[in-house]
């Protein structure tokens, strides 16, 4: 049964069913949805369409047309601003990934084979990732053997994350020393690192 | 306790369509004393408990509550009781305990008055009028409260989808220097090897002058010996630079290059062919 | 670091904010998150507040403040088209449940037994677990008596979803009828007395 509406409550409605949808809405499935009672041609609701676009070209939410359908969405140059309602913690760096930057730190330039040699595992290419996309640390140069493998090396970034103004001021092997490592070489034994 | 069948001028014996049992419905019935088991089990059901089930009795007979006519009341409710015990449905207890009271204020009612009592007791119908009455406003409370316009129902909550360029912000773990002295201790104790990398301050600014010297190289395809060094760092700079610069070159990461005898010295980064 | 933003821009973000957030968001909430770089005063963002609120007046879906902030959502009048966009009809609640959450709203802090003891008719866990699973009400406190019974009081959730911001603006209490006893004791004349 067709029904009477007004030209403005069509719009409202139909803007309505836009931001209240959890999908986005075809111009078929607004037509037999919200606008059923209406009996409108497609070409109607394609003019109740174009307005909505044209009310909201300057606001914050804009029409969008996607392949599902019509559906409201931010001005992309707002997006900056709005990431800070969704916060997103990222997880506490692993084990390898601390390691990994702690040699780089106190032995670079490094290779990534001399990380894995040292460390007696393989790194992996995430770890390395995590760390450059941190821009805590940077490939410097290449050594010359098979495979030119990247040195890695800390970068500015680091230190003024860490508050040093030279990596000099990284804390020093005393505390290694306290843990009874000497030049010798000696492993710590049971009772030195209690003490420690 | 009272004969059901023949004491009870307010009701009629008179069947009850099965149809109207579910809801409101069964409350709009005139008289329904006679209510076919099935329909009983669900009339009940329909009250939210005695308390409820008086106040329909109450509203059905027309009764001031006020005024409660507690003998009337107590009798319908107790024929209602009687018959589902007949008909052995499990009553929830809150109907009995509400029968018990009622009985007892029906039988303090009956006493002689006893006309000397210096201090009027309480009318035993008291509390059970205001709990009447209380939960009757709560009654109402929450059919009004069912009216309210609400979410879902009569109005829809307006959202929008983030642009495509959205992206999240991510905030990145927090790291400590003794995060990282401990990972080092870690490597320490595990790794026999790593014995002979002994870290030392001075080793560590020269690794570090290295790094910075490779960074240079990768701007520059020569660097004059000159610039790297700092004359503003002092004698130790300069000492740590030209360490960085022996260390590079013994690692075989640079190539030192000088055209003439005395002439400048160029740093290279060298290249497998050199190497 | 205070940023520039035209009149305009601070219009659309905070108007983009509204629609994208899944919450209301508070004016507090605002100012901290999309806001932070611009360092308004309340008044300000009072101001773009109400300048969306005049926007929207005539469109499909309207700014409303509610007890934990502003968000927009459809207008009442056109529910009954929006609708038919939920194959599933919205949830509609028991009486017992109603009456126990009128309860709560109305007598708050409240427990299980105090609510019991009103209603004459034992209160059962799920219609406790319905109202704390929709976000409605919630553990407050403990009534220092004998098992300490949880206190349970109503949320801003609650608040928001029947469109309030704050208690005092649910319906009015029915007021109570004056008791009307007088002649306590004095029976009622008719035919029962006989048989009782």
């Amino acid at each position: 049964m067709k029904r009477v509406i007004s030209e403005l409550q069509l719009l409202q409605l139909v803007e309505a069913a836009l931001f209240t949808a959890e999908q986005p809405l075809s111009l078929e499935q607004l037509q037999n949805s919200v606008l059923e009672d209406f009996a409108l041609s497609k070409k109607k609701v394609q003019r109740i369409l174009a307005q909505i676009e044209q009310d909201y070209a300057g606001r914050g939410v804009q029409l969008q047309l996607t392949a599902s359908g019509y559906h409201f969405q931010s001005r992309p140059e707002l997006s900056e601003f709005l990431a800070k309602l969704w916060p997103e913690r990222s997880p506490r760096y692993s084990r390898a990934v601390l390691e990994t930057l702690a040699l780089i730190a106190y032995r670079q330039p490094i290779t990534r084979g001399e990380i894995e040699d040292i460390r007696g595992v393989s790194v992996s290419s995430q770890i390395m990732r995590t760390l450059q996309d941190r821009g805590w640390v940077k490939v410097v140069g290449h050594k010359e053997v098979p495979g030119r493998p990247g040195l890695y090396a800390t970068t500015a970034q680091f230190l003024d994350y860490f508050g040093l103004q030279r990596l000099e001021q990284l804390p020093e092997l005393m505390a290694f020393q306290q843990l009874g490592i000497t030049d010798a070489g000696e492993l710590p034994s049971g009772r030195q690192e209690s003490n420690a | 306790m009272d004969e059901p069948s023949d004491l009870t001028p307010l009701t009629v014996q008179q069947p009850l369509p099965l149809a109207f049992i579910r809801g409101e419905a069964v409350l709009e019935r005139p008289e329904d004393l006679y209510i076919p088991p099935d329909a009983l089990e669900v009339l009940l059901d329909t009250f939210e408990g005695p308390l409820d089930f008086l106040l329909y009795l109450i509203r059905k007979h027309k009764f001031d509550i006020v005024q409660l006519p507690v003998l009337e009341i107590t009798q319908q409710y107790m024929e209602y009781i009687d018959l589902m015990q007949e008909l052995n449905f499990e009553l929830a207890a809150e109907y009995l305990v509400m029968a018990a009271m009622l009985a007892e204020i029906k039988s303090r009612l009956l006493l002689p008055k006893h006309q000397h009592s210096e201090e009027d007791e309480q009318d035993p119908r008291a509390e059970l009028i205001r709990r009447l009455q209380e939960y009757e406003v709560f009654k109402q409370a929450a059919t009004d409260l069912d009216t309210l316009p609400r979410q879902e129902r009569d109005y829809f909550a307006g959202q929008a989808r983030l642009a495509d360029n959205f992206q999240p912000l991510v905030i990145l773990p927090d790291v400590a220097v003794e995060d990282l002295l401990l990972a080092l201790k870690d490597i320490m104790k595990r790794a026999k090897d790593f014995q002979h990398h002994h870290i030392q301050r001075e080793q560590m600014s020269t690794r570090e002058r290295m790094s910075r010297i490779l960074t240079l190289l990768q701007q520059h395809d020569y660097l004059p010996f000159e610039a790297c060094f700092e004359l503003a760092e002092g004698r130790d700079g300069v000492v740590v630079s030209f360490l960085a610069i022996l260390e590079l070159s013994k690692e075989k990461l640079i190539t030192l290059t000088q055209v003439a005898l005395f002439g400048p010295i160029h740093l290279k980064v060298a290249t497998g062919a050199e190497a």
